[in-house]
């Protein structure tokens, strides 16, 4: 039989469109949550990487995956809290900060690599899938969706979360209030700055665990801008998803599809050359935009720091 | 927000101009004093990695500024960024997030390295270079239109549009390197390559590509229609605030494209000077990602023509001293990164605090 | 009296860079003269420091990177200084610019003829991390030699982004694909990317559950494998830089090509404890074909070509 | 100052209180004393500091001097949540609601974070606060929906969920109707009965004079003079408000006289407005078939309650918004298929209420916001090049012309009091032929001198032959301003009454939809 009607072939394809699409997924919905609070932030590239090189590092030299994940989020954490502090506290430009955040930690990681591990490339062993009974057992889709770390099912389990804290808790509204009008919840006795300061911590945290899996999960290693922009397209799904985290998810994985099906016209000798091929996701999307772009429902006060009493 | 946010920078530029002179020496110093504690910052990490630090800026000061050859090629890396720049102010200015830089530049500079060489072929050299120029102007306006339209009629968010459609524009230059513009003589997919001597001139005797002037009149020449005529003002209150723009009677639609093509024309431009001044053709995949790093500048310029040439001349200073030192040191050059990052915070740092003591003093 | 060399990328990536670097120490050390390293200039604008390595005193500049090709020749026209470039045979000068354009092809030749040998799914694949001119040639030259090797043989060839070098992530998915459509000898070309693909080797089953193996190419990985390494077409660059420095102080520099081969050992297969000894042999034989011209390979450096070498696999499923 | 011994305890006591910004004392040494079972009334101009004192109390800002005693102790509020601790509850000069959140969740902003909104909880007790003051409150509705109006009551309800002792309200009636005043007069009554204090800010001093127990009056940021409860009740309604006047300008009462300008003898029809249709939109009503004309030196008022299409209509007329129908005629010609600019150009003139929003580019100077509607036209441009001098020399002009108290005109716009933004307005809209004119809500939240001030400049227009159309939610101004009052309800004309006699009562019967 033909390999690409293979049933292990496409359950790889779809196995590699959730892997690439969960670091996507966790740093659109981590940057959802700082617009939300109001703060633009667009260092998440840089918390990406911080989070895939400390977390690469926590778990090559712990062993443990799982520490791998914690060391990685909490360097996103870092950045993030170096970035709530600039723009959040003391209120500068979130684009100048967001750039610079970027530019700086993906040049630090590089020098770091290049000292410690360019001699040794290290890897790390396979993650181990957590294989859910049953629903594995269905072809295709079994393999392709029920047999990932534990990780990924916690990530999409975050969505729901997520959907959870912002339509049903206290936590939910300070958020929105946060982005939409800041003066209000101050005065409704809510800290804006706290509130907003745990929005970005949060959102450090989702982009370093996303940086982490894309290290230890997608690839085992660490290399030199190994990110390429996921940060960036997470900030692109966040604001398509306009505040709803179901829809950073099903926008991550129509990316991750995309890069799947890239491969399997390849696969499928289909000579097109990648470029074009490239370009479709992003295609795809400007046409959704044309087509259905409605006015965006941005947060009032998304890019403007808050400043009690200022007028 | 886009709105909003800009206006905070405009507000900057607005506040009663008045003691000018006293404010140039402020200004250097709140410039030099946060380049100074970065260099502290970052002299630690080269210390953590065993370099030492003194030498490392003895070199950047030297091979960026101080030699003539290391002061030429600074300047002549200002040249396609003052055009960059210059195409970031009209766009936050005008309260535009334009993030889709580095998309209308590769597209300008693959134009322009496509169509010189057939143009010379039939145009004498200055005008083959000024209709190749023309060319990839109108093609980055041209590639800033569904953003421009988007926004302008459906309200769409051109964070959203201008960044996807720098993915994709940066992937439509290859494309076009690979398939279209293809130069069948080298192996290497890259455009036809503009000889030496059919490039810009180069000013006097040195190896500065005379784009540097043309960068320069470009953002001068911005800033002036910015601050003193009525399209700039126009543009400028549509940034500011759009609802007074419509009860002003302004027409936001076509000035919100007007401001795209515009923008997108001078990076597109920027483009086009890099490859008929300096690069000569485009090879695939090439993208030098020059907006990322002149995005911040424009702002810590507080999109200020002339402020915006001092920051970028310092850029260029920092990446072409950085990329000598850390060669002769030994450092990756990843090290200039660092180096630029750790500058742009403790500068914006420096103007917050700067800002406080304004405030402090006059309360 | 100096050479230098030029990088885009750090000198530590067990591939195009390394040896470039290792190379060009190698020929300076045997003729007794200094070296210039430059690493990390990237893919952008590096007349800066062609021109201050110029102005450094450098006797001859390498420029190795097909990418400066363009602005090498011109800073040698400016200051004086010869260089040398990649994949720009056109661009000869005499005394000032000589091209090495180096191609693997006939080394990925005879990994396409061992990997035809030694697969067991009869299926193999190529994954490459962008399509620059002399992967292009490599990929060719291996899919060549599956073909005359065993014709059944299925090769499978995957693109994992238009220039994703540093796409690890990305390499070990698509190589992960390929495994899964039935491939257990994955050909792989990608600067960070390869350590990805490497990575898919060592943790993913083949089809018949057994060992997925990798042929790298350029340098040696073996110190940093873990014993998935099948083979690698290495190239040595020593013996085209040491040329180089003769026919400068021969002045006879920039009127000849510089290429490396399997003939002066330039180009090698790596050998390592995977392949066995018969199929060893047989590939020396192979090797020996193609040096006495019995077997000729031409290069193919168009992306567009190279796909058409492949397995069409929705015509064979008809 | 003296304290009768049967006054009740002060709740809080502000001494020597003092708040600088940049270039301004805004509260300068002032003594206070908030009692349970009052209600203490502020009075001010525009920018006099009340606000400000407001901000101290309820922890927005920190005073540079001076201590506040709560409950007899001295306490710094840190923050609004300290002061909501500390049972202050403030409904704010400024809408304090968002506008994306629903009222219910507005209500409900300030739980701990983790906790879930308790919208049922909520429900109920609303029910009980906002029944006995005749609020309806939609709890569902999403605050953006609301007129300005409803969501000043939403903000009193929300500051009454909160068992305060002490009520804040800063200028908590502009946007009330008479009787939502009157109303909210009672509750305040009914609340310092049951022992709170209210602090009670309004630029009415008829309302200062009804509702309030003590009257402080604030000048430049400080207080100048207290009436206490005992003065308050030996006097009646006419001779307080003249005290307070007193005190505030220095000035005498009778001002205010019903002052309706002679129409001039060419009185022909200048603006006729025919079957004027707007289509609703999601956030706007619809207007329905307007017609109306408005002769030379005429004054017409359009009264009505906030939200029933005034806007749409200054909109409609200025070519801001989008007509579905129907002509706009000024001086016997259409003015259907022009735009804003044209229309400004043949002489129609609108002031918006909105001076901040839309009216003004906060971040640009005065100079330049007395010509935002004529960029680019000369002499101010000269071939689209700024001649900033002839900017300047007009702009001061414009100025002292119009009395804008400003540092200069190089001062960005946004730092100027809400009065003097709208003599900004006032002067853009009036300078160099204009023949129609639209106010709307032109003397909103200015001080009493201001107000009329500005009311003057309206019957200056009309005496000079313009045609003025004059849309309040003030009764009592269009009453002593216009020559005829029209109603609108609902994006339609209800109906037309002469000014005079009566004209008050029959205004207010088809207001509240009873024929007149
Ligand atoms: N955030 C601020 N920054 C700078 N100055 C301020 C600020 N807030 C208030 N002021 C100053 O405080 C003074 C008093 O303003 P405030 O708002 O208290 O007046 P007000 O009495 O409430 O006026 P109104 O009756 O119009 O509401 C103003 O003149 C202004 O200079
Ligand atoms: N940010 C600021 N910096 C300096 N001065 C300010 C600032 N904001 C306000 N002011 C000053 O505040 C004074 C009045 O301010 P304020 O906004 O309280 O006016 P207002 O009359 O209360 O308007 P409104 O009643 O419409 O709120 C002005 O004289 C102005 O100079
Ligand atoms: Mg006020
Ligand atoms: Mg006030």
């Amino acid at each position: 039989m033909s390999g690409f009607l293979s049933e292990t072939f496409l359950a790889a394809l779809l196995f590699g469109a959730v892997t690439a699409a969960i670091p996507l997924l966790l740093a659109g919905l981590g940057e959802q949550m700082s617009e939300k609070a109001g703060v633009l932030n667009i260092g998440i590239e840089g918390m990406m990487i911080a989070g895939a090189y400390l977390g690469f590092v926590g778990a090559y030299y712990s062993g443990s995956l799982w520490l791998g994940f914690l060391t990685g989020a909490a360097g996103g954490i870092a950045v993030a809290s170096l970035m709530a502090l600039l723009c959040v506290r003391i209120g500068l430009n979130q684009i100048v900060i967001g750039i610079a955040l970027t530019l700086g930690l993906e040049g630090l990681t590089a020098i770091l690599h290049h000292f410690q591990f360019s001699r040794s490339y290290p890897r790390l062993p396979a993650a181990e899938a957590t294989v859910i009974p049953f629903l594995s057992d269905i072809p295709v889709l079994g393999p392709a969706l029920f047999r990932h770390h534990l990780i990924v099912y916690l990530a999409v389990a975050m969505v729901a979360v997520i959907i959870w804290v912002y339509r049903r808790t206290q936590l939910g509204l300070n958020l929105q209030a946060a982005g939409d009008k800041p003066a209000a919840l101050d005065v409704a006795g809510i800290d804006v700055i706290r509130t907003r300061t745990m929005a970005v911590l949060f959102t450090g945290g989702m982009a370093g665990l996303g940086g982490a899996y894309l290290a230890n999960v997608g690839a085992g290693l660490f290399i030199p801008f190994i990110t390429g922009g996921a940060g960036f397209l997470g900030i692109v799904l966040a604001m398509l998803a306009r505040g709803r985290p179901g829809w950073v998810l099903i926008g991550a994985l129509i990316f991750g599809a995309c890069l799947s099906m890239t491969t399997a016209a390849q696969v499928a000798g289909v000579n097109i050359p990648t470029d074009l091929i490239q370009m479709l996701p992003f295609l795809a999307v400007m046409v959704m935009l044309v087509l259905f772009g409605r006015r965006a429902s941005l947060p009032a006060a998304l890019g403007i720091a808050y400043e009690r009493g200022a007028r | 927000m886009s709105e909003k946010a800009a206006s905070l920078g405009d507000r900057a530029v607005d506040v009663p101009a008045g003691q000018a002179g006293r404010d140039i020496g402020r200004r250097l110093l709140i410039t030099l004093g946060p380049v100074a504690v970065s260099l502290v910052l970052a002299g630690g990490v080269l210390l953590a990695v065993g370099v030492d630090p003194l030498a490392y800026y003895g070199l950047v000061v030297e091979r960026g500024l101080v030699s003539p050859l290391g002061l030429q090629q600074t300047l002549t890396r200002m040249a396609p960024l003052l055009f960059i720049a210059a195409g970031l102010i009209v766009a936050f200015r005008a309260g535009m997030w334009n993030l889709g830089g580095d998309g209308q530049f590769l597209l300008g500079a693959v134009t322009a390295a496509a169509s010189a060489p057939l143009l010379l072929q039939t145009l004498s050299g200055w005008l083959a270079l000024l209709v190749a120029f023309l060319i990839a102007t109108s093609v980055a306006m041209v590639w800033s239109l569904v953003p421009a339209l988007l926004r302008a009629y459906q309200g769409v968010n051109e964070i959203i549009t201008t960044l996807m459609m720098s993915f994709l524009g940066v992937s439509l230059a290859n494309v076009l390197v690979k398939l279209v513009f293809l130069d069948p003589a080298t192996t290497v997919p890259q455009t036809r390559t503009l000889p030496v001597a059919d490039r810009l001139p180069r000013l006097f005797e040195t190896t500065i590509t005379s784009g540097l002037v043309y960068g320069l009149v470009a953002i001068v020449l911005v800033h002036l229609v910015m601050t003193r005529t009525a399209f700039g003002l126009k543009l400028r209150i549509v940034g500011a605030n759009p609802s007074a723009a419509v009860h002003a009677g302004l027409n936001v639609p076509l000035l919100t494209i007007a401001v795209f093509a515009i923008s997108a024309g001078l990076i597109g431009m920027g483009g086009a000077i890099d490859i008929i001044g300096i690069q000569g053709n485009v090879r695939a995949d090439w993208n030098p990602a020059y907006g990322l790093a002149v995005i911040p500048v424009v702002f810590l310029a507080r999109m200020n023509g002339f402020a915006a040439i001092g920051f970028v001349f310092l850029l260029s200073v920092l990446s072409i001293g950085g990329e000598s030192a850390a060669r002769r040191l030994g450092v990756p050059q990843h090290f200039t990164l660092v180096l630029i990052s750790i500058v742009l915070i403790t500068l914006a740092i420096a103007e917050y605090l700067d800002n406080r003591q304004n405030q402090s003093r006059r309360a | 009296k100096s050479i230098a060399i030029m990088t885009p990328e750090e000198g530590t990536d067990f591939g195009w860079n390394q040896q470039g670097v290792d190379a060009a120490k190698a020929a300076a050390e045997a003729a007794g003269i200094e070296v210039i390293v430059a690493s990390g200039l990237g893919y952008g604008d590096v007349r800066p420091a062609l021109r201050e390595i110029a102005a450094d005193g450098a006797s001859l500049i390498i420029a190795h990177a097909s990418g400066y090709a363009t602005s090498a020749p011109e800073i040698a026209e400016e200051t004086g200084i010869p260089v040398a470039i990649v994949d720009s045979p056109q661009a000869l000068k005499a005394g000032l610019v000589a091209d090495y354009t180096l191609s693997g092809h006939e080394g990925a030749y005879l990994a396409g003829r061992m990997a035809a040998k030694m697969s067991r799914s009869k299926h193999v694949g190529i994954v490459v991390s962008g399509e620059p001119p002399s992967w292009n040639s490599q990929s060719a030259g291996f899919a060549q030699g599956v073909k005359a090797e065993n014709p059944e043989v299925k090769i499978t060839y995957a693109v994992i982004g238009p220039a994703a070098y540093s796409d690890a992530a990305g390499g070990r998915r698509v190589t992960e694909s390929v495994i899964a459509a039935g491939a257990d000898i994955i050909f792989g070309q990608g600067n960070g990317s390869s350590f990805g693909m490497l990575q898919a080797v060592e943790t993913a089953k083949a089809g018949d559950g057994g060992k997925v193996l990798f042929i790298d190419v350029i340098g040696d990985k073996t110190s940093v494998s873990k014993g998935f390494l099948l083979s690698s077409v290495v190239w040595n660059i020593t013996p085209v830089y040491a040329a180089m420095i003769k026919d400068l102080q021969d002045e006879t520099f920039g009127t000849k090509r510089y290429a490396i081969g399997l003939a002066d050992e330039s180009v090698a297969l790596l050998k390592t404890d995977q392949i066995p000894d018969d199929v060893w042999t047989a590939v020396q034989t192979v090797r020996d074909q193609v040096i006495s011209g019995e077997i000729k390979i031409e290069p193919v450096f168009e992306a567009t070509a190279v796909r058409a070498l492949m397995t069409d696999v929705s015509a064979a499923a008809q | 100052m003296t304290q009768p011994p049967n006054s009740p305890s002060p709740i809080i006591v502000l001494e020597g209180i003092t708040k600088r910004f940049p270039g301004i004392v805004a509260n300068d040494r002032i003594d206070l004393e908030i009692r349970a079972g009052e209600v203490h009334v502020l009075l001010g101009e525009n920018g006099a500091g009340k606000s400000t004192l407001i901000g101290l109390l309820s922890g927005l800002q920190q005073p540079d001097g001076g201590r506040i005693l709560v409950g007899g102790s001295e306490t710094a509020i840190r923050s609004p949540s300290h002061a909501l601790s500390l049972g202050i509850g403030t409904v704010f000069q400024h809408t304090m609601l968002v506008p994306t959140l629903t009222v219910a969740e507005n209500l409900a902003l300030g739980g701990r974070w983790w906790q879930r909104p308790r919208i049922a909880e909520l429900t109920a007790r609303v029910a009980e606060i906002a029944g006995p003051l005749g609020i309806e409150i939609n709890l569902g509705a999403r605050v953006s929906e609301l007129s300005l109006g409803e969501q000043q009551q939403v903000e009193i309800v929300r500051a009454l969920l909160r068992d305060s002792r002490m009520l804040i309200l800063d200028e908590a009636t502009s946007m009330l109707t008479p009787q939502g005043a009157a109303e909210l007069g009672a509750l305040m009554r009914r609340l310092v009965e049951r022992g709170l204090a209210v602090v009670f800010i309004t630029h009415k001093l008829g309302e200062a004079a009804d509702f309030g127990d003590r009257v402080s009056v604030l000048k430049l940021g400080r207080k100048v003079g207290e009436l206490p409860p005992e003065r308050l009740r030996s006097l009646d309604r006419g001779a307080l408000v003249d005290e307070i006047v007193a005190m505030m300008f220095g000035r005498h009462a009778g001002d205010e006289a019903v002052t309706i300008p002679l129409r001039a003898a060419d009185n022909g029809v200048l603006l006729d407005v025919r079957d004027l249709s707007v289509a609703a939109s999601s956030e706007a009503p619809g207007l329905e078939a307007i017609s109306f004309s408005i002769g030379r030196g005429e004054i017409l008022g359009i009264a009505g309650i906030d939200g029933n299409g005034q806007k749409q209509l200054a909109e409609a007329l200025a070519g801001q918004r989008a007509a579905s129908g129907g002509s706009v005629i000024l001086a016997g010609e259409e003015l259907d298929a022009l735009n804003v600019g044209e229309r400004r150009r043949k002489g129609l003139r609108y002031l918006t209420d909105d001076r901040l929003g839309e009216g003004t580019v906060a971040s640009f100077p005065v100079s330049i916001n007395y010509f935002l509607k004529q960029v680019g036209e000369s002499p101010y441009w000269r071939s689209g090049v700024v001649r900033t001098g002839a900017i300047d020399v007009r702009a001061r002009e414009l100025t002292r012309h119009y009395d804008v108290r400003t540092p200069g005109i190089a001062t960005p716009v946004g730092r100027l009091s809400g009065g003097n933004i709208q003599k900004v307005l006032i002067a853009r809209e009036l300078a160099e032929s204009a023949r129609a004119v639209i106010f709307n809500k032109p003397t909103y939240g200015l001080d009493l001198a201001n107000t009329l001030a500005t009311r003057q400049r309206v019957r200056d227009v009309a005496e000079q032959g313009l045609a003025v159309l004059l849309i309040s939610t003030d009764l009592d101004e269009l009453l002593c301003m216009c020559h005829r009052i029209a109603v609108i309800s609902q994006g339609r004309l209800v109906g037309t009454v002469a000014n005079g006699a009566g004209a008050g009562e029959r205004v207010g019967r088809l207001m509240i939809g009873l024929a007149a």
